[in-house]
Formats: C-alpha cells, structure tokens, sequence
C-alpha cells in the first residue's frame, strides 16, 4: 500500500537533497545555481547529449549489473573493473584477427569478451574458494595488475597498432561491429538492446529459476543454504564467474559500435562506477537502470557546465550526495512508516479496548 | 666547468674527471641563427576568430602542455585580437563520449577554430570534424587523422631531447645519466629516444639509467611524485648524477630526489626552472627541454586568421623553435656553443633523430 | 558510572517489593508485545514468570533492563519510581539480565566478556581478575580467564553469563530462558547456585517453558497471555496441567508414544562413521554405528557438545566424514550409498531435516515465507519444474502449510524473521514433513517453543511415525526423549556409550548416562 | 563483508561443540620478530646468491618506508573502523582529504599545522561515515563509495577555490613547506660502513636498518609509533575493550552498558584521521607532492588491503603494509633485475614452508610448495628480464601470492559490517 512511497520517495528526497546541497556549493564558488542547473537540463535537449547520455547509462548499466550478480551472494567484487578491461583487451585483440560473416563474428567477439571476463574473475573466486583469500584484496590486486597486462599486450611487439601517439589494438573490421540506431542528431548503441536482454535475463535468472534461488539463498545465509544442499563454494564461484562474465560485456557497447579498437586511452573506472550505480539500484535491474542513466546524465552535465564556466567538480559532489541521501532517505522514510505504524496499533488498540487483536495478527502463538 | 667541449678531442686518453665521458669531437659552431616562427610577418587581425580551447587532463594551469597551449591563446588574444576563447576541461577518466560532446558542444556553439590539445582527443577530433565539415580543428600531439578541416600539430620531442642528452653527457660528472619516464607511451619514448641518442652520440662510454614509473595506459605514472622521487633516487644511488625527467606532475619527485642526492636535473616541456611548483629545487634544474606549444597554437591561430594553413610546418621541430631548450639560470651557458652546435647539425640534416628508443 | 554500593544497601526490607510494574504497555509495529502488564516481585523470592511463545516475557524483562523503553507504565525498584533509559540504569539500580540468547562476544575472552562495561568496578588488570575467579569458584566455571569464549560449551556460556550479572553486583537477576540448553544435571548445579544466593537476599525473575522446572524453583509464578499478565499462582499448589491451561488454555500436552510401529526395514544405516576434529587429536565422531528402521523414533540423548551436532551435519552432507559409511534403504531393501553424496542428493533421497538452530541452518529470516518453503526442495515438485520455479505451486503449498500446522501469519508473503519462535519451528517442520519423507532427522524440535506448538510438532512425527517414517531425534529436553523414542542412544565425547529403553528409563538416569558420571547406575548400560 | 564465513569452519557457534584448538604458546610479537628474521634471512639470501644488492639496500628500505607509509595509516584506520564494526572503504576518499588539509593547513602554518588538518579532514570524512553508517543505518559499503566520491569532488571543488587563485593550478596546491628529516647519525654511518663491507647477512641488515633510520620525518615516527599505540589503546585498555565490543557484538556490548553508538562514532572519527594522516604523508614528505589532483592513486584501497592482510591485527597490518612497500620500493629501486631476485628469494621462502611443513607431516602442502618452488624457480631460471610492463605491479603480484600460499585463517570482528539498532535486535 505504500509501496510507491517507499520505493519512490527516497530517491526524490534524495535528488532534492543534493540539489540543495549542491546550490550551496555552487553560491560559494560565485556561480548561479539556477543557471547551472538550467544548463544540465537544456543540455539534454541539445544536440545528441540525449542520445549519448543514454548509451553512456548502457555501459553503466552494464557495469552495474555485473557488480550486482556478486552483490546478491554477498560477494563484494570490486574487481569488476579489472575484469572488463581484460575482457575488452582481449576480445578487441581476437575481434581484429579474426575474419568472419558479420553477426557471427559479433557473437564471436562478445563469447570472448565474456570467456575473458569469467577467466579474470576466476583468478580471486578460485582464491576465495580454495584459500580463502579476500575477494576485497585480491581483486584490489588484481585491478591494478590489469594495466600492466593491458600495456603488455597491446605493446606494439605482440598485438598493438601504433596509430599516432596512441596505441591500440588491430581495428575489428565492419564485419565485427554492431550497428547503431540514427536517433536525432547522434546514434544509439545497437548494444542497449542487447543489454536490455542482459537485464531481463538477470531478473529472470534471480527471481525465477533455481540457480537464481539458490544465489540469493546462499548471499543470505550461507549456513542455511548449506544445509537446504546450496554449496556455498560452489554459489561463490559461479556468482563471481557469473559477474565477470558480464562485467566482459562492459566495454563492447564501445568497442562494436564506436572505438572498434582497444587502446591507451581507453576509458577506465567504469567498474568503480558500476558499484555506485548497482547500490543506487539497490541491486534492481529497473533500479540499475534508473541509476546508471541518472549517473551518465549528471557525467554529461559536468561537460556542459565548462562550458559556462561553473565548475564541474559540483557534478561528483552531486553524485556522491545522491548515493548517500538516497540510503538515507530510504531510512528515514522506513523509520517514519514504523512509527506511523506503531501509532497505527496504539489507535486500533485504544478503540478495540485492551485486548487488540494486533498481538495474534503480529504472528504471537 | 670542466665538462666543456674542449676535453673532446683528447678523449682517449682515460683520465678522472667527468670530461672524460664527452668522447665526440665537439660539432662545429652553429651558423647565426636563420629560423623563426613560421608565420612571422605583417600583423593579422583574428578579432573576428571565437576560439574553442578542449583541454585533456590537467587543463589550464598544469604547468605543462595544457597550459602551454592556454598560453598560445592568450598570445593570439593579445596579439591577433581574438575576443572569445572557450576553454573546457577533461577530467580524469572520463568517456570519450565526454570528449567528443565538449567538442561538439564547441562546434554547435560556432566556435571556429578548434583546438584539443592531447592525442587522447584523436578519435574525437575525428568524429566530430566529420560532422562540422565548416569547423577547423587541430590537435596537439596527433596526426592521425587526415580530413581536411583537421590540422595536426606534432613536435620533433626527439630532437629538443637529443639536445637535453647532450647536455646531460656533458654535466655529468660520473658519466653517468639517468631518464625517468611517467608513462611509457609512444609519445613518451620520443624523449627517451632523442635523449639517449643524444647522450650516446657526445660520449661512447657513457651509463644511462632508464626506466618508466608505469606501463602504457596506466596514467597514474604522470600524478605519483613519490615514486617519481623513488625511481630517480634510485638511479642517482646507482651513480647517475644528472637526470631528465619526462613524468608530468611526477616529475617534482625528480626534482627532490636530485637536490636531495646532489645531481642535477633536466625539466620537459616547459620552462621548468621558472615554474613554482618547483621552485624549491630551482637551482638542480640545468636546463629544460620545450615542446613550444603555445607557439605552435599561436601560429596556428594566426594561419587561421590569414585563412593559409599551408605556412604551418608539418612537424614543429627544432628548426621552427617548435622545440628547444630552456637556459633559464644560466646553468648550461658554458655549452650553449655545443648544444646550438648539434642543433645546427640537426636542422641542417646532419644528424636525424630517431622517434625510437635505441637501446 | 555504576556503583558497587548502591545495590548492597538493598537491604532486604520486606516492606518494598524489589520490582513493581505498573501499567506497562510496549507497541511494536503490528503487535502489541505488553500490554497493562502489572508484576510485583518480592525481595528475595524467585519469581517465574510463563507464557506461550510471543506472550511477552522477553520483552517485559527487557524493559526492566533499559533495553528497550516502555510506552506506557512505570517501574519501581525497592520502592523507589525509577526511569530506565538503558542497561546502565538497571545495572546502577542493581538489576541484571541473563538474555535468552547469550549475549556474548566469541571473539572476546571469558574476561574480557565479563569486564566489559564494568572496568570501573575493578579495571580490567589483576583485581578484576582476582574478582573474577573468586566469582568463578561460586559458579562452578572452569574457564580461564584468557580462554577466547567460543572454545566454550552452551553450559559454561551460561555460567560465564550468570558470572556478568554478579560481577557487576545485581541484587535483582533476570533469567530469561536459563536452564533451555542445559541437562537435569546442570539445571540441577543452576538451581543450588539460585537457592544458595536466594538465601543470601537475591532476587530472581525466571522464566521457562519447563513448568516442572517453575515449580521446583520458583515461590511465585505470574502467568502472562498475549502480553498481559492474566494471574498469579502459587507453584506449590499449582500443577503444571492447571498451570499451563492459564498459559493456554488448553491441556498440557506429552510426548508419551502410542503402541509401537517400528517395522524390520532398515532406513538408515550407519557403519563405523567417524569424523575428525580440526586441532584437535580426539575425533569428533567415533566409530558411530546405528540403524533406524521405518517407523521407528531413535533418540540420541547427549549433554550438548558431544558430537551430536556433528552427527547430523555428517549424515546431511554438510561434513565430510574421515572413516564410515552412511547408507540409505529404500523399500525394496537396497541400500544407496551416500557417504559422499552433496546435502542436495540426500535430501531427494528424501531425507528431511529439521536443524537445532533454525535461524542459522533453516531458514532465509529476511525472505517471504513461500521463499522458504522453497528452501531444501528447490529441485522438486510443487515448488521447482527443472531449473525454474514453480511460485505459484510454492506459494499454494505454504497456504498448505500454514493451515495444517497452524502456523499463525498474518500471510505467506511475511518475511520469516517476523514469525514467532514456535511459529517458525511449526513452518520447518510442515515443510520438511513434505515430500513424503523416508527419513526425518530432527534436532531439538521444539527448544524454546511453548507448550501449545510442543504438543503439534509432537503429534506431527508421531503421525509421520506411523505412517512408515523413520526418525532420528536429537533433544536436550529428556522427557521429549523419552517420550517420543523408541529406542534411546546415549552420545558421550563423540561414541554411542550406551543404550536406553524408553519405556523405563528415567531423565535421571538418562542424565547421569550422558555426563558419563556414575555408569553404574546409569540407566540399562548394554 | 559477512562472506568470509565460506571458508572458515562453523566453530564455536552457540550448539556446535566446542573446538579446542591447540594455541600456539608464541605471543604475538615473538611471532611478528621470529617472522620479521625469516624474510630478512631469506632477503639477504637471496641478495647474496644473485648478486643483487638493491634487495638490502639502505636505499631499497627507505624507499620501502616511504611507500609503506600512507598504507599503513590507511591500513590503522582501518582497523580502528572494523575493530568497532564498521567496514571502511571510504579510507581512499578521506585520505583524500587528508591532502587537501595537508596542503591547505601547511601553507597557512606550517608542517604541523599542516598535520592536524589533514587530521581534521580526514575525521571529517570519518564523521560523515560515522553519521551515515551509525545513525542512519546506511549499508557501510554504499556510505564508502559515497564518501570516496565525495572526498574526490569536495577536494577538487576546494582546491579550485582556494589554491587555484594562489598557485593559478586547480589541481595542485602551492609549493608547502615540509617535515625536515632527522638521522640518527652516528648509527646511520656506521651501518653504513657495515652496509658498504657487503658482509653476508650483516651487510644486509645494515643496509635495511640504515634505511630505517636515516632521513627519517616525524611523521615517519610518529606512524610507526602509532602501530603499538594502537595495540595497546584496543587490546589493553577498558576503552579499546568497549570498542571491539561494538565490532564483535554490539547487542551485548549494549546490554552490558555500553553506549555503541558513541564508540563507534570515536572509532570512526579516529580512523578518518589515520586516514587523513596518510594523506599527509604524501602531502608533507620530502619528494611527495604537494596536494596534487588524483596523487592518492588507490592507495586507501591498498592500505584495506593491507588491514585485511594483517587480520585485523596492528602487528599484521604492519607487516602487511611493510611487505607491499618493500615489493613496491623494490621494483623502484631496483628494476627488473632485483625483482627477479625476489622471486629468487620466493623459491628459498617456499623450501622453507616445504620444510616445515614435512616437519608437521603435512605431506599434500609440502607437496604443492615443491611444485611451486620448481615453477617459481623455472620462471627465475629461464628469464633474464621480466616483461617490463608488469614490474611495476610487483607489490601487487607479492601480495596475491602470499596470500594465496599462507594459509588463511581471516578472524574479522564478527559484526563487522552488519547493522546495528539501538533497541532492535
Ligand atoms: N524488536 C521487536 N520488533 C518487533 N516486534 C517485536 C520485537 N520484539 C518482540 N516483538 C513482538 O513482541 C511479541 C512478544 O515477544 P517476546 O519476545 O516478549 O515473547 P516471549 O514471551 O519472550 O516469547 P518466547 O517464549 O518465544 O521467548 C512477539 O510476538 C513479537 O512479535
Ligand atoms: N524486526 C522484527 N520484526 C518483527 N518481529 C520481530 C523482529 N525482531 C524480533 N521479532 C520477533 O520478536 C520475538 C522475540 O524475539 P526473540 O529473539 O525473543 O525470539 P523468540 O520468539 O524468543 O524465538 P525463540 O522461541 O526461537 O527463542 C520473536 O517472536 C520474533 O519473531
Ligand atoms: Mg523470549
Ligand atoms: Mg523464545
């Protein structure tokens, strides 16, 4: 009954927060806030910053999902960042050697993208399983051990192209790529439907199938799970090499339908990002999705904001303040709904007389 | 000083004493200095030029290239007339949708010409200036892209290099040098390429201490100044007692390290011994090696303004000053005969620089 | 901070009643835990109090001890009105609180958990020390003060529990559900410390659902239902059918086996199991040899920590055994062996499993109870096809559930944590009787839940029982034991000892079996 | 973090029996010396037989010193915060902060004042944290993220408030003065003449130790001092015992009297500075820089790494932190070449354990370390060079296989993450 108040309210009290926050913020530095926040949203209709915001929101989202799969088994896989940056070395490495029709070299590509991701994340699930070594510390290590693995591949004496100043990988040809939707004046990602599948496949695989049971069974109570015949172990790794499996997926809507190379200059932290936006989407795909397209839309607003020389770093603040208001105003309205209830008991109790019925509704034997 | 070009031509002889790791014969004395900027001329009015200026991380007020190119701008306003620049700023791993909005949102808002400094806007450049055909664009440090409306403007870093090994080769002491690296790219190679065939060609016998901080695309080599001063004390703990550094903000940890181990140090891109973040250490820093940024998008600018791009050079070399060296100090003052030697030999053809290291 | 004085100038003064609740009322979301409870405690008496599961008990006594703020009524300590805002008020008017769950630190040594809130009294150094084993000795703990508390057993726990409460000087002493973990024997050393320290002008609340235990202990018992307290009784006079009609209102239910169904047919058969024990030279599982035949309740009495846990975890999959074997018969007498079998392929095999500690090992608190149902059966019909789902058949067979055991929800879609202790146990034990079970595997089936629940889960194996199941039952509570086996088997340090026969043993005998005491007159040693 | 429970056994669970396990009669910091001489003689061993001196250097352990420093104040503040409860990946964001108040408060007065700023700073970032987490309940990683990105945006937001007017750079502050270094000078000398004998064994412990108290900052010592501090403020003190009993059972530790909530705000408030103090010793440390844009470069994240690492423990993180600064001085100093003797000095570490483990009659791990040893020792044996590229996560590499080749027995506080209700349990 006040579902939509629960699920909603916070983040618009949260939003509302930060806003506020922000403004204060923006006063101090000399700027307008009205005329700041007016640039953020004009921007959206300009040009094609729609458009890119939302194809920005797809990698985002992606990202998010991979942090959420380990999120559900109380794996906390900080290492979603090492992992797709592997898988996208990798799979833009093997999509440019490789000479195929075009979708199966699409579908040939994203196996190894995923393969390669699973194959990152393998290293600290089969530590965590085996060792029990921190998932936390080895995949800290591990994100940072990627550059090194990255620069060594694309190092013009095994798989690099030096193009320019930059290096990068073998261009994947036509054949490789995923073609864009031409939507106003920019193009959409063709993977954003791709990715909408992903979504739908995650929801199904949590909410609807046995794996997905014992998942979340497992992330709950290990101990419980054991003795209903879930091996924890077992959920640990498939949920780790689940998650990097997608988190193999992050850097393709990029890599198919724009760069078509892998290079230095490459964007990273889209892991780090992931794990702001799977928290804001507390886990949800449709909350994934809402975060990770409110993210991509306060990145783009950043650039607009040079632009009339407000600074940008009031666009971080903002996100930051959003992740921390909008737990809070989840709390804050819990904590309201408790009491409104307890009110609610004491009334029923005064008009009932002493002996409420509440207390055999509440579950008293 | 004791390393001038004199000692050269005994050089077989072994004997104590930094000069005798200067084994080259010195080069001949320059010729009176021919070159200039290349559009050096009659005035030119860009008053009618609004100016979009895409920085790559750091922006104005790095001390370094970005601000190298601020300071271009800054000269076409004071000289050309230009009224309006539009500077914008990448930040720290950003998308590169980020990149290419910043310059479409500049091309959308007429902004005519272009400048994104750093090859990071490369593939940006490339999109963007396919889609505002009318728009003239240029990039510093990338010449990659080859629509007509893009402009590239590219350094001979190797050769301003070249010039700083030799200085090196001719201050150290122990014959002994060191190069540290932020992050070993392409770009970066092109330095430690110039300055080791540099350092090679005064002195056959000379050691050179060589390393990065961190591989190709892990940036963080360029922002991490105590390891750049761990690195360079280390090489100075080997016996290197003059070291150029090409690390961006790391290079402060350069700095220190050589003050603290009594060496010297050789600065890049601009002039480093006048920059404040490094004031402390102002008097280890011999000389500099400049990448002329500024006057690279100045001229550029000013090309604009005439409507001929053709007078631009293809690469800013030593031969346009589009690179050099700092004498800021006057700690190189007694070998500037030599270095404008070599610079000559190199203008004139006679020595080529490799972009490669030569190891 | 506290101090030590005020609780000793307590004098016991017969005038003032050392507790006396007024009014009290605490609402929470959806229940109303207490409601205008009144309660009058008498200097030096022990006062129990009763009730079903959920009646109110904890959260009373819980109140008394600051933990939680009444919304309504007042308390008085040795007359005085007093406002306890948290623990170290009550602490200060000199109450303090066994909880029924421990409140302990595993993590912490035995001194550190006892020192802790208390430094001022003695510090943490050599006096609190000297404090401590003097504390120690009067408690009949044995654990050094450095030993971390999770090398404890459930019995000593308590001691060290009851060892927090004296060290900070309380007069007045809460005992919520002391004696639930602990066998007659130590019920019995519980219950001379509680006299012995009665004499020396304590004040004791104490509650149980063991109404023998009231009344041998108590000098008063308040009874409370649905939150109120609803009477008191005197616990001489009383008996505990009366006793429990106050709680209830219905009869007091035993676990008394009708005729006998055992049957030939061996279920499960246990050869030689053995399992060793991390750190440790002494295995915790020994040369374990037993059958239990269809239609048959073997009971395992065992004072806790003998290997018991341990032996249902082995025959569920959850350890792997170092030596044995652990087979299943089906109907046509084929045995299946399962040694090495995962927990999931023995429950197809249709084992059901109904674990001592039903938060940790039964169920998933924070889902709906239609999730939990799923739990265990995940690859089985009316709540899994293949690798999907059946909800709409895991939410009918809840609806099932909930209505045959009387499982008092206000719906399926409640998340576990909110039922009721006994309710819970209800919901385990419906879903784990579901599935047409060959084999039950029952630990504690009904610790800590009330008399009312009691006597459905007991009616519910003995139906299953008759049907043709085979039971194999873990339970502290030795007139449960008794009651339900057909045959007895007593565990000590990891080996079946000895054997009872239900029928003539007395919780006595059995008792003295299990601490291994006295095997003389332990009751029909083979 | 409640996961870690895959791997530990159930022991000591109310209703499981008791596992009495055989306590080894070594206190704590015998074993942290009797370890400290195994990596040392394993070092020198290994610096002797491949010739490669860097492995001992002075100049290698005050490099080590350097880099370890920040992690090993990231790494106490840490334990500060999950010794009461909460879990603190906000280290990196209010150590962050530490730098801006470094910077900020050093420029307007000084080293020191410089010192508490950061301080300030960072328990600034801890309150936040403390307010999200404690007061409002807030899952303790979500508040982290957050305070990361905020600790990023406020510093960015300040510094181009403030510093950019001054140094005309909105990402580096003005040049700030910094802490002089002192030597013991005397000692520093004559170790370094031992150093410089390159006896076997003495050279080797000279050279470390010469490292260690050679141009050493207050800073420095101050960190240093604060690992045993800290022990003894946790482990021996009545307040340290209330704190950890918000880490281990707050419900407890409430019902006993005590007030968690405000325990944990402290702990928290302490850990941001700590962390705030790591901050400052990149910002006030010759060769560090000023406060410059991103410097922090994952290093809070490290410093968690390095708590875990450490199990929770003041000694343990301390060698944690010390291992990845040696791993890491190393490879700065020394290049590829002593990095390839560290793998050296792994293969003699790894007979080492094979031993003792056949002493111990453990004959599958002695079996798997000599498998690992003929593989480390093959990789040594057939390189001359390691590829380039990943030198530079040397420490990264060390600290993965450790872990993988000791054996973990990770005790975290047992509420350590979980949320905690005044009055609901
Ligand atoms: N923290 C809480 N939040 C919500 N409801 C609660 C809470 N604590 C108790 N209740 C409710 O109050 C009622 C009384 O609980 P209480 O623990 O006092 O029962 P009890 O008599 O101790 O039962 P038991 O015999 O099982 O120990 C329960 O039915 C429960 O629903
Ligand atoms: N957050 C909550 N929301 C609703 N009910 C709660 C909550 N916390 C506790 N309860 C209820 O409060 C009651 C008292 O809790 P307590 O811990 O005393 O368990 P209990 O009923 O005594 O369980 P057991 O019989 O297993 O000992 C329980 O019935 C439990 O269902
Ligand atoms: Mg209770
Ligand atoms: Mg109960």
């Amino acid at each position: 009954m006040t579902s939509w108040r629960t699920k909603l309210l916070p983040p618009l009290l949260a939003i509302v927060f930060a806003v506020l926050l922000s403004a204060i913020a923006l006063i101090i530095s000399g700027a307008d806030p009205l005329q700041a926040y007016g640039t953020m949203i004009g921007q959206m209709f300009k040009g094609s910053t729609a458009v890119d915001t939302v194809n920005l929101a797809t990698v985002y989202y992606l990202s998010g999902l991979a942090v959420a799969i380990g999120f559900q088994m109380n794996l906390f896989n900080i290492g979603v960042e090492g992992q797709y940056r592997f898988a996208a070395v990798v799979a833009a490495i093997a999509g440019g050697a490789m000479k195929l029709p075009p979708v199966i070299h699409v579908i040939a590509i994203l196996v190894v993208a995923v393969v390669a991701g699973m194959a990152y994340a393998a290293v600290p699930a089969i530590l965590k399983v085996t060792r029990g070594v921190s998932e936390v510390i080895s995949t800290i290590m591990l994100n940072a051990i990627v550059a090194g693995i990255i620069a060594f591949l694309i190092n013009a004496d095994q798989f690099g192209v030096q193009r320019g100043n930059n290096i990068g990988t073998r261009v994947i040809e036509p054949s490789g790529r995923i073609p864009g939707i031409p939507l106003g004046s920019g193009t959409l990602f063709g993977f954003v439907i791709i990715a909408a599948i992903v979504g739908g496949a995650y929801w199904f695989m949590l909410n609807r199938t046995r794996f997905g049971f014992e998942l979340k069974a497992s992330g709950e109570s290990t101990t419980a799970a054991a003795a209903g015949g879930v091996s924890a172990k077992k959920m640990t790794l498939i949920a780790m090499l689940l998650s990097g499996g997608v988190a193999g997926l992050v850097a393709m809507p990029e890599l198919l339908g724009r760069d078509y190379s892998y290079g230095i200059t490459a964007t990273q932290m889209y892991g780090f990002t992931g794990i702001a936006v799977a928290l804001l989407g507390r886990n949800h795909p449709g909350g994934i999705a809402l975060g990770a397209l409110l993210w991509a839309f306060l990145d783009t607003s950043a650039v607009s904001l040079e632009q009339i020389n407000v600074s940008k770093e009031i666009a971080t603040i903002m996100q930051g303040i959003i992740v921390l208001s909008v737990v809070v105003a989840y709390e804050v309205v819990r904590r309201a709904d408790l009491a409104a209830e307890q009110r609610r008991v004491g009334r029923a109790l005064a008009a009932n007389g002493r002996k409420g019925s509440s207390v055999a509704e509440g579950g008293a034997v | 000083k004791d390393s001038s070009g004199g000692s050269s031509n005994n050089s077989a002889a072994p004997s104590s004493g930094g000069s005798d790791c200067v084994t080259a014969q010195k080069p001949p004395a320059a010729p009176a200095a021919t070159s200039s900027s290349a559009a050096a001329g009659g005035k030119v009015d860009g008053s009618q030029l609004k100016i979009g200026l895409a920085f790559d991380v750091g922006g104005r007020g790095d001390a370094s290239f970005n601000d190298a190119a601020a300071a271009g701008t800054d000269k076409a306003k004071s000289d050309l007339g230009v009224t309006t620049v539009n500077e914008s700023t990448a930040s720290a791993s950003e998308a590169e949708s980020a990149k290419q909005q910043r310059l479409d949102q500049m091309a959308s808002q007429g902004l005519n010409p272009i400048v994104a400094v750093g090859f990071a806007y490369a593939d940006s450049v490339k999109a963007v200036a396919a889609k505002y055909p009318n728009t003239k664009f240029a990039i510093v440090d990338d010449d990659s892209i080859t629509l007509p409306n893009v402009t590239p403007l590219v350094f001979a870093e190797e050769q301003g290099s070249f010039l700083a090994g030799v200085a090196a080769a001719y201050k150290s002491k122990s014959c002994h040098i060191g190069f540290v690296g932020g992050v070993n790219t392409p770009l970066i190679q092109k330095f430690e390429a110039g300055f080791l065939q540099g350092a090679k060609t005064v002195s056959s016998k000379i050691k050179i201490e060589d390393e990065y901080l961190t591989p190709a695309g892990d940036f963080s080599g360029f922002q991490d100044p105590p390891k750049g001063n761990a690195k360079a004390a280390a090489e100075i703990a080997k016996g290197a007692d003059v070291i150029y550094h090409a690390a961006g903000a790391s290079g402060k940890g350069v700095f220190d390290a050589a003050k603290a181990g009594n060496a010297l140090a050789i600065g890049v891109d601009s002039d480093q011994y006048n920059q404040k973040t490094v004031a402390a250490d102002k008097d280890v820093i011999i000389t500099s090696m400049l990448k002329r940024v500024d006057v690279a998008v100045f001229d550029y600018i000013q090309a604009v303004a005439k409507g001929d791009l053709t007078v631009l050079p293809k690469r800013f070399d030593l031969k346009v000053d589009g690179v050099g060296y700092a004498t800021s100090g006057g700690k190189v003052d007694d070998i500037k005969d030599v270095l404008d030697g070599y610079k000559a030999q190199i203008i004139s053809g006679a020595i080529t620089v490799s972009d490669k290291p030569q190891k | 901070m506290s101090t030590a004085e005020a609780p000793a100038e307590a004098v016991p003064d017969r005038g003032a009643p050392a507790v006396q609740l007024t009014g009290i009322t605490k609402r929470f979301p959806g229940v109303v835990a207490n409601s205008d409870v009144n309660l009058t405690v008498v200097t030096g008496e022990v006062h129990a109090i009763c009730g079903e599961n959920g009646a109110g008990k904890s959260t009373l006594m819980k109140i008394l001890y600051g933990m939680q703020p009444p919304d309504e009524g007042t308390i008085a300590i040795n007359g005085d009105e007093v406002k306890l805002r948290n623990p170290q008020d009550a602490i200060r008017a000199g109450i303090g609180m066994v909880h029924q769950h421990f409140m302990l630190a595993d993590n912490l040594t035995v001194g550190e958990n006892v020192f802790l809130g208390a430094e001022a009294l003695h510090g943490i150094g050599r006096a609190a020390r000297a404090r401590l084993a003097e504390l120690a000795e009067r408690t009949g703990l044995h654990a050094k003060p450095d030993t971390l508390l999770e090398e404890l057993g459930v019995a000593d726990r308590q001691r060290v529990e009851i060892v927090k409460v004296l060290y900070r000087g309380a007069k007045i002493i809460i005992l919520d559900e002391p004696t639930a973990v602990l066998v007659p024997q130590e019920v019995d050393a519980l219950f001379a410390t509680v006299r012995e320290m009665k004499a020396d002008g304590y004040t004791f609340l104490f509650i149980s659902h063991k109404l023998d235990e009231v009344r041998a202990i108590a000098d008063t018992v308040t009874v409370i239902r649905r939150g109120t307290t609803v009477g008191t009784a005197d616990p001489k006079t009383i008996t505990s059918r009366q006793l429990a009609e106050m709680m209830v209102g219905s009869e007091l239910p035993s676990p008394e086996t009708r005729e006998s169904t055992v049957t030939d047919r061996a279920v499960l058969r246990l050869t030689g199991l053995t399992l060793g024990a991390e750190g440790s030279d002494r295995n915790a599982l020994d040369d374990v040899t037993f059958t239990v035949r269809a239609g048959e309740v073997l009971g395992v009495a065992g004072v806790e920590g003998n290997g018991q846990t341990e032996l249902v975890e082995t025959i569920m999959g959850m350890r792997k055994p170092s030596g044995g074997k652990i087979e299943l018969v089906d109907a046509d007498g084929k045995a299946r062996d399962l040694t090495r079998a995962g927990t999931l392929t023995r429950r197809e095999a249709g084992i059901g499993y109904i674990a001592e500690d039903r938060t940790r090992h039964s169920l998933l608190l924070t889902q709906p109870l239609w999730v939990n149902r799923i739990l265990g059966y995940q690859t089985r019909e009316p709540v899994s096809k293949g690798q999907l789902l059946d909800i709409a058949g895991a939410r009918a067979d809840t609806e099932r559930i909930v209505r045959e055991y009387d499982v008092r929800t206000p719906g399926i879609d409640v998340p576990a944590a909110a039922l009721s202790g006994g309710n819970q146990q209800k919901l385990i034990v419906g879903r784990e009787l579901s599935g047409n079970p060959v084999l039950l595997i029952a630990s504690h089936p009904t610790r800590g839940v009330d008399v009312g629940a009691q006597a459905l889960i007991w009616e519910n194996i003995r139906q299953a029982r008759s049907a043709g199941l085979a039971v194999l039952l873990i339970s502290a509570d030795l007139d449960e034991l008794i009651g339900l086996s057909d045959t007895i088997r007593v565990m000590l340090r990891g080996r079946l000892v000895s054997e009872a026969d239900p029928a003539t043993v007395t919780p006595q005998e059995l008792g003295s079996a299990m601490t291994g005491a006295e095997d003389d007159t332990a009751g029909d040693e083979e | 973090m409640a996961v870690t429970d895959v791997s530990r056994p159930d022991a000591g669970s109310p209703g499981t029996m008791p596992v009495h396990r055989k306590r080894s009669r070594i206190p704590g910091w015998l074993r942290g010396v009797i370890w400290a001489v195994i990596a040392i003689a394993v070092v020198s061993t290994a610096s002797y037989s491949t010739g490669v001196a860097a492995l001992t250097s002075s100049n290698t352990a005050s490099t080590a010193l350097r880099l370890a420093l920040p992690i090993l104040l990231c790494a106490l503040g840490g334990l500060w915060a999950e010794r009461a409860g909460v879990v603190n990946i906000g280290l990196e964001g209010m150590m962050i902060l530490g730098t801006w108040g470094a910077a900020w408060g050093s420029y307007n007065g000084g080293v020191w004042a410089g010192l508490v700023a950061a301080i300030v700073f960072g328990a600034l970032g801890g309150l936040l944290h403390a307010v999200a987490t404690v007061t409002f309940n807030v899952n303790h990683i979500v508040s982290g993220v957050a305070i990361n990105l905020l600790g990023l945006g406020v510093t960015k937001y300040l510094a181009n408030l403030i510093f950019a007017p001054i140094s005309g750079n909105p990402r580096q502050s003005p040049v700030v003065p910094k802490f002089d270094t002192y030597s013991a000078s005397g000692l520093s000398d004559w170790l370094g003449d031992l150093e410089k004998e390159q006896r076997v064994g003495i050279s080797d412990v000279a050279g470390i130790l010469r490292g260690l108290v050679t141009e050493v900052a207050p800073l420095t010592m101050i960190a240093i001092l604060l690992v045993p501090l800290s022990f003894w403020v946790l482990w021996k003190t009545r307040f340290g015992l209330r704190l950890r009993s918000c880490g281990e059972n707050p419900v407890a530790a409430e019902s006993l009297g005590v007030n968690v909530y405000r325990h944990k705000y402290i702990a928290m408030l302490i850990s941001g500075a700590l962390a705030g103090m790591g901050g400052a010793s990149l910002v006030l440390l010759r060769g560090g820089a000023d406060y410059l844009e991103n410097q922090t470069n994952g290093r809070g994240y490290i410093g968690l790494a390095a708590m875990i690492f450490g199990n929770w423990r003041p000694g343990g993180l301390l060698g944690g932190a010390a291992l990845f600064g040696y791993a890491d001085g190393l490879q700065l100093a020394g290049g590829g070449e002593a990095v390839l003797a560290l793998l050296y000095g792994a293969v003699i570490l790894v007979a080492v354990i094979v031993v003792v483990q056949l002493f111990r009659r453990q004959w599958i791990a002695a079996g798997l370390g000599v498998v690992g040893a003929g593989v480390l020792y093959a990789i040594y044996w057939s390189n001359d060079t390691l590829p380039s590229d990943l030198i530079p996560y040397t420490a990264h590499f060390v600290t993965l296989i450790v872990l993988a080749v000791a054996s973990q027995r990770l005790r975290p506080p047992k509420a350590d993450g979980q949320p905690y209700r005044r009055g609901e349990d």
